[in-house]
């Protein structure tokens, strides 16, 4: 068996005496959408920074095909091949649209900290940022501040960015939240078409854009892992309803989806 | 709003002369300045200005593009200078044989390593810690420079002849003329190349920092690495800077590393605007006429120099340089004319509040330190009695008056301004 | 916000036009140039100096007709903010405004900048020479292996001043143990070098119990330094602190009560006299030259007084400034014209008899003013002229003839052709 | 030897309660609004300016009530007027403000008060000897500091962990935006707090001002000491800022009494250097030579190890 993009074992955290992550065993296969639902305050964005490197782990292991990242710093995961977005927009808001996705290539294009070559002469850069925004539909918007794009043009630029390095792990923390219906479809259009071909693991609230997108899913309850399934599987699953009696609008929300 | 590049061939070889034709006039108008001020003060005080434009858009490089504050940064200034005064010293001595004029370059390298010194453990932060380690520094490395004599010179600090290097096309650099010549190549070169760092992965990435720090380091790049090539790069022209002065004024002392110059360089890069790559270029004209002519004419000099300053950090956060922006998108609309006429409006109530106010404060402090039985002064060349309450009350007058007229006329002016820039006005275009 | 974005604009600018407040230019004088701070923190100093060159040229040379028949003095002030840089850049300044002489004391370190420069200047510029009188900067070195033929120093040196205060000490057998403490910087430490050396000479048998150098301007609380210099058992202390840094150390003498005499350079004056108070009387004593209380002469008398009517409150701290005004207008007359070199050559040698009656001469071979020096002590008792208008003044103790205090030197002065 | 020491940490005793009277007032205004006001030492002077001219009129004592009173106001209007306008633009631009505002402040009070030290003495009741100590007088105005000192600490406290306003001052120290939430006028108490602040540091600057001097410099020599304090003692944290003035307070002055150059220190291991040496300023550095420069270092050392300083909790 070729081994998992992602795969953690037993991965803690704990804040003080507060335990968010308790003891996560999880594989992400290569090539799959895969993504992690769970209540608020389950600790899903906290397992997002924990792999992302934002965190850093109290216990357990993260692997990276196959190579341990626990502990490694954001940029060091970064240059391994995975790259992550944001629940909060997280820009650069005084660059312009164009500059903020040819920011999210630098590295990945090999260009690294080079102080001796002038971007404006790197074509490639220029094209595969132009490329990357006719994508995501903000080719208009190329040369304004981030700053001022309006929310949904932020949050697919906040996907341009991450999508930019041509990372093969992409990691999206509600990519839709904060949308209207229709700018979710077009979301949706968008993340399926960037992760063809890649490892995508998302957290998302909206069960319609999960089920319509995953491969797998994975419940995260109070920091533990309650099941992980084909989007079907997870449907039926008895303790993932009850998980999410609480919180009966998602749970109607699943039944509908 | 459809403003978007047509990224053809064309398009880009018109940029790229567009951009090489800014700096062959640069190159002439520096060539062309020594004809038009031809005073020996001019030349003195236009070589000092290239300095201070090194100077202060290196420390831009940190703050401006970098997003650090720096409360030190005269220690690059002063160190690079140090170390070029003492190849110039060492090559009076005929230890060995150096061009003088390459020394900006030695003064910028030991700069680069002191700053790659210091930085390696320096930017590991930004915001308050960062200002707090480099205004730490700055005042250990003054302190020392007092206590290290072999190095700094104790008080008197270190001079040299520049004149006993090799020359180039017969220049000895016995005039100032011709170190003008040679500061306005240095300029040059040294601006050419800090505006080219802007435009590098590197300098792209000190802005991206600057803006946002995490989001850098999840599209792999570590904040600190990016920040300390800033910050070394920052030294490096620093240090160039520094080895001009040493040219320049043959002579270094621990005033050149000291609060002063640091906080120096942060107010001429902050009123010149540090969000504009030209803004402490604009910033070190000023503040370098402020400072040598002004305190000619006036003790309170460093007063005004005060109140400009704050009133920039009030009201225009993005500098002189600022406002000229401003009214880019007016005169692209073609519409700058449409301003001329409430700016003059302006002119008057404004000139009234200025005079009225530097007349009180002026007769205010004259009053202060005359001599017994002298009564007169003269402010705007008008002699006036300081006794008598005929000036105070005109000058109390044109400030009140003035102030009352600027708030009055404000608004409209504002409004024409708000017409002029607006692209919803009627004719928009592009 | 926009409104108030352009007020700022329009003020910014039109101070950047340059504030006018203009003195008027007379024609055909002779300009002195008085490159001095005139702002910044050690500005009352170089006011202070500004108004007494400027009294002297009026009083004791314009009044009188002026020099070479009627041509009047005109002294300018230029502000160097105690910036060796600032203080090139006014030279330059002072050059173009057709400055001949320029004067300059305060800080050692801007001495040794404006020399240099003015050597420098005058070897690259024959044709436009300027002549630098230092009336204050007393680093032994530019009269020594620094001098040269374009400066002249009429205050005396450090180590004229060290010879006099040693000679002081030598005289009192009291005093067997001293202690030197002084700012971290070259003056300090060439006072401490200085007494080490002369002491050791002149009284073998003291013992120096600390030699001590603090940052200078950087010390808030100087009683731990007291304290210690208490502890040490010394009998008088030596110290070349001016400043904030004088003041400290001697209320801090005060507050702990260590009652032995304080040999000082600086102490006086420009609000320093006021502020030490009842707290340095008859502890400080001042090594200087010049003739405060009681007045030598009625014509020192009748200048004092005319001073201190016309500025209510300043004193002549710097009586040296007297010297170097009539000297030089002498020096002007004797020439016969405004040649640099001339003036310099006539001053070179120059004896003359200053307004306080003593004889002075200016050395030729290192340009070094020999003059007596005396030693003060502060106190409010039989103060002729008090300073500060405290009722505290220089009281004088003792004068060192010049005999004992000149000093040989190590100057090879290069002459112009 | 041992009676030196003694006597030299009863001044840095003194010495450090002055300094934590500022650091307090600062560290104060920087938990509450996140701002380093570079303008705090500032204040300091200008209550040492204006007690110096009301005293002559009124009296030392009523001025150290109505100094601190007065600055405290212009305290309040600058931020009123200043700071909040700046705030939007971010705290780098905040930083830049108080910085330019200790700019000007120093040279208005020249301006108004003139460029030389000023006679500001001791007020004639308390100018004797309080006691003496092996022969070292200690005056009875550094007794009366100290006190002035203590019983502000005391009220600081007690105002702090006993009533309402200290709570919902720890409140906003530890979750500003909650306070925020729970309905208290948050822009006032930032002005409250930035008043209450730069009146502490003026009632320093009132005691502190005949003993330390009156000029125009005091502001900038002190103030880069203050930063320090609430630096190396942890920003935002009152107990780190007592602890570090302090430290500072006694270091600055026992540092003095022990005479210890650097090749002393060499010569423990044997090792010795000649006089020509090039590096011979370095080895003949003695510690009460750098005394006033330690706090510098200590600064860019616990800046380096642990930015949070001694006992703060977060790091800007």
């Amino acid at each position: 068996m070729t081994e998992p993009a992602i795969r953690l074992r037993d991965l803690r955290k704990n804040f003080g005496r507060t335990e968010i992550i308790r003891g996560v065993d999880l594989e992400i296969g290569k090539g799959t959408r895969h993504a992690i639902i769970g209540p608020n305050g389950a600790g899903k964005s906290t397992l997002f920074h924990l792999i992302s490197g934002k965190y850093e782990p109290s216990g357990g292991q993260i692997f990276l095909h196959g190579e341990d990242i626990s502990g490694k710093l954001p940029f060091e995961i970064n240059r391994q091949g995975l790259s992550r977005s944001f629940q909060v927009t997280n820009i650069f808001p005084r660059m312009s649209v164009f500059e903020n996705v040819r920011c999210g290539m630098l590295w990945s294009a090999g260009y690294r900290y080079a102080f001796w070559r002038l971007v404006d002469q790197l074509r490639d850069l220029t094209e595969e940022s132009e490329r990357i925004l006719e994508e995501i539909g903000l080719a208009d918007r190329r040369d304004i501040p981030a700053g001022v794009l309006t929310y949904a043009e932020q949050r697919a630029l906040e996907i341009g960015i991450t999508i930019a390095g041509g990372a093969d792990v992409i990691m999206l923390d509600e990519p839709t939240a904060g949308m209207s219906r229709s700018e979710t479809d077009q979301a949706v259009e968008l993340i399926r078409r960037i992760s063809e071909g890649k490892t995508l693991v998302m957290v998302e609230h909206d069960m319609g854009v999960v089920f319509d997108l995953a491969d797998k899913i994975s419940v995260l309850v109070y920091g533990e892992l309650i099941a992980t399934d084909t989007p079907e599987r997870i449907r039926g699953n008895k303790a993932v309803q009850e998980a999410y009696l609480g919180t009966a609008e998602e749970a109607e929300e699943m039944a509908d989806a | 709003m459809s403003v978007i590049a047509t990224t053809g061939a064309a398009t880009t070889r018109r940029a790229t002369f567009r951009r090489l034709a800014v700096w062959l006039v640069s190159a002439a108008v520096l060539l062309i300045l020594p004809q038009i001020f031809t005073s020996g003060l001019a030349v003195t005080v236009m070589n000092q200005m290239g300095i201070a434009i090194v100077f202060a858009l290196s420390y831009n490089m940190m703050l401006g593009q970098g997003g650090m504050l720096s409360f030190g940064h005269a220690v690059y200034f002063g160190l690079g200078g140090f170390f070029a005064m003492h190849m110039i010293d060492w090559v009076d001595q005929q230890l060995f044989v150096f061009p003088i004029y390459l020394t900006p370059f030695m003064g910028g390298l030991f700069g680069l390593f002191m700053a790659l010194v210091i930085g390696s453990f320096s930017t590991r932060r930004a915001g308050t810690v960062f200002a707090m380690i480099s205004l730490g520094i700055g005042e250990l490395v003054a302190a020392l420079s007092l206590i290290l004599v072999v190095f700094f010179g104790g008080e008197e600090g270190v001079s040299g002849d520049r004149t006993t290097g090799p020359g180039i096309f017969g220049f000895n650099f016995l005039q100032d003329i011709e170190v003008y010549y040679l500061i306005a190549v240095w300029v040059l070169v040294a601006v050419l190349f800090m505006y080219l760092f802007s435009r590098t992965p590197a300098g792209r990435m000190a802005n991206a920092v600057r803006d946002n720090p995490e989001r850098a380091e999840f599209v792999g790049y570590s904040q600190r690495t990016v920040r300390l090539i800033s910050f070394c790069a920052a030294g490096f022209f620093a240090g160039i800077a520094g080895g001009l002065f040493a040219i320049n004024y043959e002579i270094l002392t621990e005033q050149n590393l000291n609060a002063t110059t640091s906080g120096g360089v942060l107010l001429m890069a902050y009123i010149g605007g540090i969000g504009y790559f030209i803004g402490p270029i604009v910033g070190a004209v000023i503040f370098t006429l402020l400072q040598t002519v002004l305190s000619g004419y006036t003790d309170l000099w460093v007063l005004y120099v005060g109140l400009v300053f704050l009133a920039t950090v009030l009201y225009v956060p993005t500098g002189l340089t600022g406002i000229m922006m401003m009214h880019v998108p007016a005169w692209r609309l073609g519409r700058l004319r449409s301003l001329v006429v409430p700016y003059l409006t302006m002119v008057i109530p404004v000139a009234m509040l200025f005079c009225g106010l530097v007349g009180l404060l002026e007769m205010f402090h004259y009053r202060n330190g005359a001599p017994t039985g002298e009564v007169e002064m003269t402010v705007f060349y008008v002699t006036v009695d300081f006794t008598s309450p005929l000036p105070w009350a005109v000058f109390t007058a044109l400030t009140l008056a003035g102030g009352y007229l600027t708030r009055r006329l404000a608004p409209a002016v504002a409004a024409s301004f708000q017409a002029a820039t607006s692209y919803d006005a009627k004719g928009s275009s592009a | 916000m926009q409104t108030s974005r352009f007020a700022g604009l329009v003020v910014a600018l039109a101070m950047t036009a340059g504030i006018a407040v203009g003195q008027a230019q007379a024609a055909d004088t002779i300009k002195i140039g008085f490159i001095d701070p005139l702002s910044g923190p050690f500005a009352a100093v170089g006011q202070s100096g500004l108004k007494q060159f400027t009294f002297a040229a009026d009083e004791l040379v314009n009044k009188k007709g002026g020099v070479l028949g009627g041509t009047m003095l005109e002294v300018t002030g230029y502000d160097n903010q105690v910036s060796a840089k600032e203080a090139l850049i006014q030279l330059k300044k002072a050059i173009g405004d057709g400055v001949k002489v320029i004067v300059q004391g305060n800080s050692s370190g801007v001495a040794n900048a404006l020399t240099d420069a003015v050597e420098k200047h005058n070897t690259r510029n024959p044709d436009q020479r300027i002549l630098y009188l230092n009336y204050s900067a007393v680093d032994p070195a530019l009269t020594n292996e620094k001098c040269n033929f374009w400066h002249f120093r009429f205050d005396a040196n450090a180590d004229m001043k060290m010879e006099a205060l040693t000679d002081d000490i030598k005289a009192r057998a009291d005093i067997d143990k001293v202690y030197v403490i002084g700012q971290d910087y070259s003056f300090g430490k060439a006072v401490a070098a200085a007494a080490v050396d002369m002491l050791g000479k002149k009284r073998p048998d003291l013992e120096i119990v600390g030699n001590e150098l603090h940052p200078i301007g950087k010390v808030k609380d100087f009683t731990p330094y007291v304290t210690k210099i208490k502890a040490s058992g010394a009998k008088a202390v030596i110290t070349g602190n001016w400043g904030a840094d004088m003041v400290n150390l001697a209320k801090a003498a005060n507050d702990i009560g260590l009652d032995v005499p304080f040999y000082t350079y600086y102490a006086a004056g420009n609000g320093i006299t006021a502020t030490l108070g009842a707290a340095g009387k008859g502890r400080i004593m001042l090594v200087t030259e010049g003739a405060a209380n009681p007045a030598h002469t009625d014509a020192f008398r009748a200048y004092t007084t005319a001073y201190e009517a016309k500025y209510e409150n300043e004193n002549i701290t710097q009586f040296r400034i007297i010297n170097t005004v009539q000297m030089l207008a002498r020096a002007i007359d004797k020439a016969g014209n405004t040649n640099v070199d001339d003036i310099a050559r006539a001053l070179e040698g120059m004896e003359f008899t200053t307004i306080a009656g003593d004889r002075v001469i200016m050395r030729a071979s290192d340009h070094q003013l020999a003059m007596p020096i005396r030693i003060f002590v502060h106190t409010d008792e039989n103060v002729e002229f008090d300073m500060d208008n405290s009722g505290f003044g220089l009281v004088e103790e003792r004068a060192v003839p010049v005999s004992a205090v000149e000093l040989p030197t190590t100057c090879k002065m290069k002459r112009p052709s | 030897m041992f009676e030196l020491i003694l006597f030299s940490i009863l001044n840095g005793l003194v010495y450090g309660l002055l300094l934590f009277m500022l650091s307090s007032g600062l560290t104060l205004i920087f938990s509450m609004m996140g701002v380093l006001n570079f303008a705090h030492a500032s204040f300091y002077m200008l209550g040492a300016y204006f007690a110096f001219t009301m005293s002559g009129y009124i009296g030392f004592f009523p001025a150290l009530i109505i100094a601190p009173i007065i600055a405290g106001l212009l305290g309040a209007l600058v931020e009123r007027y200043g700071l909040r306008h700046v705030h939007r633009y971010g705290h780098v631009a905040e930083l830049i403000f108080t910085f330019g505002l200790a700019f000007l402040i120093e040279e208005v009070v020249q301006f108004f008060w003139g460029k030389q030290l000023q006679d500001y003495r001791v007020p004639e009741v308390l100018d004797f000897t309080f006691f003496e100590m092996f022969g070292n007088a200690f005056p009875a105005y550094k007794a009366f500091m100290l006190l002035v000192s203590i019983a502000i600490f005391v009220l600081l406290f007690a105002v702090l962990t006993r009533s309402r306003v200290g709570m919902i001052i720890q409140a906003a120290i530890t979750h500003p935006n909650i306070v925020a939430m729970l309905g208290h006028n948050v822009p006032f108490i930032f002005m409250a707090t930035f008043g209450v602040g730069s009146a502490l540091a003026a009632i320093a600057g009132v005691i502190a001002g005949p003993v330390l001097g009156t000029g125009p410099a005091m502001a900038f020599e002190l103030g880069t000491i203050v930063f320090v304090v609430v630096v190396f003692g942890g920003l935002g944290s009152l107990s780190g800022a007592f602890v570090a003035s302090i430290m500072i307070g006694l270091i600055q002055t026992v540092a003095v009494a022990l005479d210890v150059s650097v090749s002393d220190f060499f010569g423990l291991f044997g090792m010795s250097f000649s006089p020509d040496d090039f590096l011979v300023d370095v080895w003949t550095i003695t510690l009460p030579q750098i005394a006033p420069i330690i706090p510098y270092l200590m600064l860019v050392l616990m800046l380096i190890f642990r930015p949070q300083g001694l006992m703060g909790k977060r790091e800007s």
